[in-house]
């Protein structure tokens, strides 16, 4: 087909070109949806999961995707209601990885269950004290959300332009905006906490359990805060690489400067936080359930060592933090995109062993720690994300406006 | 118009109908079975799957047998039952049912009627006496006591053959040993209920010792009581765990332990020492059996005084669950303890309990043939013995064999051996209800009822202090095409005519055990068993004499030379798992710690030092070697297992019953060879040497 | 038993005497008769098996031969949890598929509400509760044997000991239409206490005075059910999930082991190769 | 989540989570239908300005495809 062009000007490359560059992305992708298949039709026993490794990659894909989608919601409240206008330019983009990354979580979500044709129950018989529920509740409704958020951006489609309503769907969406965002950040700041929720609460596993303000454990409120800070991070990562591949510059410095400035304001403050409760944690909460805090460490020192707290706080936490808080640092190109990555890599890994370590940790003394390795099948559906994610991007840079600026910046 | 659409969808209630759809089709899927239900009757029986002879329960929904469980006004059981008796269900329904006669063909086997059965089984009989050679059959059974056994051994006398066969059972054992030692038969009795004190040479108590779960509730009793269990036993068994005091004795030296403890107490002057004396201290020195037993003289000593001074001291002998015969040395040992402690005949001792034969039919009645056919003789002792001249022979000396209510072809030692020869023999009869080892290597098979489908006698001895006799009712409608064996040797009998039918007067098996049982069998039928009279059982104080010369009879001498085979491979029993003629079913299988068996490999305890020096860890696969066979097994390091011992679970390593027992693990009987014992000739092999390779 | 709001309340709990267990599978195997669990043909991978009752091996760790055993059977501990249904499993389900009753303290379990998101499995410290990793399949004709009172579950749910609550829906049937007021200790036992070769495990109603379990364990509801007989435990106990089930021993060693210490005491050198074991407790 | 059904409990936690959430459910709704009546008005309006004829206009404006 002939490639439309966003609003004339802008080139793009020939479809045949276009698509011949996809093709390994699109061969990952079948291969995902495959092992999809093999999930939903035969059953969980293509995972290598087990009666103690209840959760294991997927929710983890879960936790990780929805934080770095959490660019979406703070760079939306920072642009609607810190008036951080300049964000502009990045937010349609923002959006779309939000939309990716929550769609892609609600379909691993869909996998991970036993009896995926029950998933309605969750809304039909809530139980209202579980922070799985309150997840579900806000996503559903924050997907639809995030969806209308990207409605201005696809009505600018020069073929939907040329319909009315469309044209006029589109401005008016636009106009109301700051109300659909509301509601998204404050879905978002719940469901990114009760994510964290779901393993603060688990008393019964001295791991992850944490105490908390009223209702929410500590970790409720510190996943929002590592979503808010490395969600940015992401957006502007997948920026850069999207002017990689494209080779057009996308996105105003100044913004991306602004973005990496805020992120690294909140990760130091998140990573100050999560030090604290750390803290607290190993020296009152662990010691109540009667495990000395070196214990969740030294037991199976490879798998689940000391490396992961000095990785996850110090590495993947202060360091880049205090390069992008300073100005030299943002400045410092290499320096930066590094700061940026590591920020990336800390809140996955965070959530990584808050889920594994949780369950791989035997809580009765005699039993044993439990290894896992994830099946093929885990694998290849966890990676439909990024093909999926690629596709959709290369597809809305290709036919809209995603970025507002591109021509000027051209 | 599209939203509208939309919108006027969602309110109305087709989406919710639809939902409501899905959430029953989600929760009932076609192939998750529904179980019907009906009207519910509870049935009482007694459990015939091993020697116990539990009563039990069973739980009926309309003609489904859902469960299994014990019988409350049961002496033995008391309600309470062992995993085999609560799968009782699927052994009645396992598709590894023998289900009509079968008779072998050049492939596989092909399903025939019960009438080609029969006229195949007789014309092969009258064949063999028309050349004049009725000794050339032979029949192996599971006992000789109860009706069923007793109809074979009646039938082969009739029919004119010595070769009737039992597997030899404990209870046997006992006759032999105690005719040997004592000049009397007698099953020993024990009043494990009143004893304050309990020294067992190896038993495995809660193992599945004696009649299980008497044993079992004894043990709590003693819990309950404060009796002292001393458990002299080379490896951390159950029983040693149980015990308050574990003397981890080298193996095979229990005997000399419990004499060495004899000598101490007969130098402390103890009563009814004077027989004893002069050989205890001859060669019972407390130095001497230290070094032997490799336990310390401080606790010998102390093991003398504590048993000493309890009031009812007891010692009991017979390894693991004490079904195979008992070495000779060891029963000594333990029967000179209990006559110093003066507890023969007496509350909380030994009875001499004495087998009460009720089968009281008419003298057989012999025609020329069959009294020519007699004189030949039994053929051998043992049926070890038996399949080892059929091996060694060039054409099978036994033209035809009947196997009841056995399994030989499993559990016989040196199992290879034994199928070779059982493939010699040209005409095998197998009558199992399932498709076990010898029922694949018969060339017909004639399937008895199952065991929730007949009825049966069944006498239980098991070291009860009152034996009983307990009745096993069809509980289930006969659900395949079997028949009573009973029925098929009189049926035999009847086509045979002559004087053989003549020996058979009963219509049918039932009948005949009606009319055997006819005294009790109202009793039987209401309360499932009755006690066994025991004439004449007066106790008199140590009246028991051991003849002398015997009391340190030659000990076992383990197959396999030590350079070679530096280890010795014991065999450990569990209640999870069947090592009788019953294989275990799926119940119990996945009831086997993944310490036990592992995928399909069998794992091996062994003390890790001992496995340290081989170069060999947890879980590795590693080749175990006997002089007898060699089979892979993978490795459990155990710190309860003595260095320098292989312990190896009984009731694994099945060929047969179908994808749920076959092909797991390793069957132990297959790597063991016979031992005779030197006073009785019995096999009381209880090990072997060993070696352990890696692979 | 005590009374609130004219309702009668119950408590039912288990105290299993690891004395008298001497890990036969009696146990285990009542249970999967009286709950139609499924099996396949390689159960081996205890950590997909599904079975109810779970027999645990522990072992004192000693060199040979001061080593010693015991066995120690866990099925669902039914945990009352911190306030009063508060049990770990029950707060985090979100589709109210598991419950705590508070007037017979049984955790119920309901497999057609259950869709099967593990989120209780995680939860469960005892790791008490199992997966339906594949469909349940009988072989043929031995689906004759199902219990009409249990319904198979299917595949993709999960599902843990009930304490057979079949059976006391049964024993109040059968109460109901005696005119009994309340159900008779014996009437309303487990598949798993009434099988017990060795009578170890007893089971009743913690707050009736009549019920032997009581005066066994001596519960003292106002420290969360912690029981005056200091023979008895509980696992776990610093986590506060206060379970129904006691368990009792006369060994130190396995005490020590019910819960997580802060200090681990050394083990005692052990005496030179003296091939004894004493007990002493 | 409707009363109906019979896991809702007249709990504190069951009405503040439900009332939070049907608020949300309600602005949401709100927000949508006024877009979409405001673009069904917008879009009439300027087909009338243009000076077509209603009805094609108004056909094109409601059903594009």
């Amino acid at each position: 087909m002939k490639a439309v062009i966003p609003s004339g000007e802008i080139p793009r490359c020939s479809s045949r070109h276009f698509y011949l560059r996809l093709l390994p992305v699109l061969i990952l992708l079948a291969w995902g949806i495959y092992a999809m298949l093999l999930v939903w039709i035969k059953g969980l026993n293509q995972t290598n999961m087990n009666n103690t490794y209840g959760f294991a990659l997927w929710i983890w894909a879960d936790l990780a995707i929805i934080a770095l989608g959490g660019g979406a919601f703070f760079t939306g409240l920072l642009t609607y209601f810190f008036g951080k206008t300049e964000l502009r330019s990045i937010i349609n983009f923002a959006v779309l990885v939000g939309v990716i990354c929550y769609s892609s979580a609600l379909l691993i979500l869909a996998l991970d269950v036993g009896q995926p044709l029950r998933f309605w129950f969750i809304y039909w018989h809530a139980n209202v004290h579980s922070m799985l529920t309150e997840v579900a509740f806000c996503l559903t409704v924050y997907f639809v959300i995030l969806n209308i958020e990207y409605l201005p951006a696809l009505m600018e489609h020069p073929k939907l332009q040329q319909i009315p309503f469309f044209k006029n769907l589109g401005r008016n969406t636009h106009a109301v905006m700051g109300l659909f965002a509301g509601i998204g950040v404050f879905l978002s700041f719940f469901h990114q906490g009760s994510l964290g929720g779901m393993t603060g609460v688990l008393y019964g596993r001295p791991f992850a359990y944490r105490e908390g303000l009223l209702i929410w454990p500590w970790t409720f409120f510190l996943f929002t805060w590592s979503a808010a800070a490395a969600g940015p991070c992401f957006t502007l990562l997948l920026a850069r690489l999207t002017e990689m591949v494209s080779g057009k510059k996308l996105v105003p410095g100044v913004v991306k400067d602004l973005l990496a400035k805020i992120s690294g304001w909140m990760i130091i403050t998140y990573i100050v936080a999560k030090t604290a409760d750390t803290i607290f944690w190993a020296t009152n909460t662990a010691p109540k359930a009667g495990f000395v805090w070196t214990r969740f460490y030294t037991e199976s020192p490879l798998y689940h060592g000391y490396w992961i707290l000095v990785a996850e706080i110090l590495i993947c936490g202060f360091i880049p933090g205090l390069i992008l808080i300073s100005k030299r640092g943002r400045h410092h190109k290499r320096l930066c995109w590094i700061a940026v990555l590591l920020v990336i890599c800390g809140v996955c890994l965070n959530r990584w062993s808050l889920i594994m370590q949780t369950v791989a940790m035997p809580v009765l003394p005699f039993e044993k720690w439990v290894f896992y390795l994830p099946s093929w099948q885990e694998i290849a559906t966890t990676l439909i994300p990024v093909s999926l994610g690629i596709i959709i991007i290369a597809l809305s840079y290709r036919h809209l406006k995603l970025f507002p600026q591109e021509k000027e910046l051209n | 118009m599209g939203l509208g659409a939309s919108a006027g969808l969602t309110l109305s209630p087709l989406p919710w109908k639809l939902l409501d759809d899905l959430s029953i089709w989600t929760q009932n899927w076609p192939w998750v079975p529904i179980p019907k239900d009906g009207k519910e009757t509870y049935q009482q029986s007694v459990c015939t799957l091993c020697p116990g002879g539990c009563g039990i329960t069973v739980r009926k929904i309309d003609e489904r047998v859902v469960a299994v469980a014990g019988r409350e006004d049961f002496p033995i059981n008391q309600g309470r039952l062992c995993p085999l008796g609560l799968s009782g269900p699927q052994l009645l329904y396992t598709p590894v049912r023998v289900m009509s006669p079968m008779l072998k063909v050049d492939k596989g086997y092909r399903q025939i009627s019960w009438e080609r059965a029969m006229s195949l089984l007789t014309s092969k009989l009258r064949d063999l006496r028309a050349d004049g050679q009725p000794e050339k059959l032979a029949c192996l059974a599971d006992s000789d006591q109860g009706t069923t056994p007793g109809l074979l051994k009646r039938f082969l006398t009739a029919f004119g053959s010595p070769n009737f066969f039992q597997t030899v059972s404990a209870d046997d054992a006992w006759e032999v040993l105690t005719e040997k030692l004592s000049g009397a038969q007698f099953i020993p009795g024990y009043d494990l209920e009143e004893t304050d004190y309990v020294m067992s040479l190896g038993c495995g108590l809660v193992e599945g010792w004696g009649s299980p779960l008497r044993t079992m509730r004894a043990h709590s009793l003693w819990k309950e009581r404060g009796t002292q269990l001393v458990q002299i036993e080379s490896r951390l068994s159950g029983t040693s765990a149980a015990a308050d005091r574990w003397i981890a004795v080298k193996p095979g030296t229990e005997a000399d332990l419990a004499l060495g403890i004899c000598r101490v107490l007969v130098e402390n002057g103890i009563e009814n020492s004077q027989p004893f004396r002069e050989i205890l201290r001859s060669r019972y020195a407390t130095e001497q059996v230290a070094k032997k037993t490799g336990v310390s003289p401080s606790i010998i000593e102390s093991l003398a005084d504590d048993f000493k001074h309890a009031k009812r001291p007891l010692a009991l002998c017979g390894g693991g669950q004490g079904r195979s015969p008992v070495a000779s040395r060891e029963f000594i040992a333990a029967t000179v303890l209990n006559i110093l402690a003066g507890n023969i005949d007496q509350p909380g001792g030994v009875y001499r309990n004495k087998k009460y034969d009720y089968l009281k039919w008419p003298q057989t009645e012999l025609d020329t043939r069959a009294r020519n056919g007699l004189k030949q003789g039994r053929l051998n002792a043992s049926p070890e013995d038996l399949f080892q001249t059929i091996a060694d022979s060039q054409t099978s000396p036994i033209e035809m064999l009947l196997v009841s209510g056995v399994n030989p072809c499993y559990s016989c030692l040196d199992t290879e051996n034994v199928i070779q020869a059982v493939q010699k023999i040209p005409f095998v009869v197998s009558f199992s209800s399932y498709w076990d080892e010898t029922a694949v290597n018969a060339d017909l098979v004639l399937p008895n009822h199952s065991h929730l489908e007949r009825y049966q006698d069944v006498a239980v001895y098991g070291g009860l202090t009152e034996p009983k006799m307990g009745l096993s009712v069809p509980v289930s409608r006969q659900l395949f095409d079997t028949s009573y064996t009973g029925d098929v040797v009189l049926g035999a009998a009847k086509t045979l005519g002559g004087t053989i039918s003549n020996s058979f007067p009963w219509k049918n098996y039932e009948t005949c055990l009606k009319s055997t049982l006819s005294g009790q069998w109202q009793a039987l039928l209401k309360q499932g068993f009755i006690s066994l009279p025991q004439p004449g059982r007066t106790p008199d104080k140590g009246s028991l004499r051991l003849r002398l010369p015997k009391i340190d009879a030659k000990e076992i001498q383990l197959e396999g030379n030590i350079k070679e085979y530096p280890l010795i491979l014991i065999s450990k029993s569990s209640m999870r798992l069947s090592s009788g003629a019953a294989g275990s079913p799926p119940f119990m299988i996945k009831a086997v710690e993944d310490t036990v068996l592992k995928k399909n490999m069998g794992l091996v305890d062994i003390h890790p030092q001992t496995a340290g020096k081989m170069g060999l860890g947890e879980d590795e696969t590693a080749l175990l070697t006997t002089p007898r066979g060699a089979a892979e097994v993978m490795i459990h390091l155990d710190e309860g297992t003595m260095p320098g011992m292989v312990v190896i679970s009984q009731g694994l390593g099945h060929t047969a019953y179908g994808a749920y027992l076959a092909d797991k693990g390793v069957n132990f009987n297959q790597l063991m060879g016979p031992v005779k014992d030197p006073l009785t000739g019995q096999n009381t092999a209880w090990g072997i040497n060993a070696k352990l390779s890696k692979v | 038993m005590e009374k609130t709001d004219g309702k009668s309340y119950q408590k039912f709990g288990m105290v299993i005497d690891l004395d008298k267990c001497t890990g036969c599978g009696s146990c285990m195997v009542a249970c999967m008769s009286e709950n139609n669990i499924s099996f396949r043909p390689d159960e081996t991978d205890k950590l997909r098996s599904i079975s109810w009752m779970r027999v645990y091996k522990l072992s004192n760790q000693k060199p040979f031969p001061q080593t010693d055993l015991c066995y120690l059977p866990m099925p669902c501990m039914h945990c009352e949890g911190a306030d009063s249904g508060h049990s770990p499993c029950i707060s985090v389900c979100p589709v109210t598929a598991t419950d705590y009753d508070k007037s017979t303290g049984i955790v119920s379990q309901i497999y057609t509400r259950c869709f099967g998101c593990r989120y209780c499995m995680v939860a469960c410290p005892y790791q008490a509760r199992y997966f339906n990793w594949w469909d349940p399949v009988w072989p043929k004709g031995m689906e004759k044997m199902l219990n009409p009172d249990v319904s198979p579950r299917m595949r993709g749910v999960v599902e843990k000991c009930s304490f057979c609550y079949h059976r006391l829906q049964s024993a109040r049937d059968k109460a109901h239409l005696q005119g009994r007021p309340e159900i008779p200790e014996q009437s309303y036992q487990t598949a798993c206490a009434q099988a017990c070769p060795a009578g170890a495990i007893t089971f009743g109603d913690l707050k009736n005075a009549n019920h032997s379990i009581s005066s066994l364990v001596k519960p003292d509801f106002n420290q969360g059910g912690k029981s005056k007989n200091p023979k008895v435990f509980r696992l776990l106990e610093k986590l506060d999930t206060k379970p129904s089930l006691y368990y009792s021993s006369s060994k130190q060693w396995v005490r020590d082991m019910s819960d997580n210490k802060l200090r681990e005491e050394k083990p005692q050198p052990t005496i030179t190769m003296q091939n004894s074991r004493e007990r002493r407790n | 989540m409707f009363p109906t059904v019979f896991e809702w409990i007249w709990d504190m936690g069951h009405v503040i989570f439900m009332s939070i959430f049907w608020l949300v459910i309600i602005v949401l709704l709100i927000g949508i239908v006024t877009v979409l009546w405001k673009t069904a008005i917008d879009t009439n309006r300027e087909a009338i300005e243009s000076g077509d004829e209603w009805s094609e206009t108004s056909a094109r404006g409601r059903n594009p495809f």
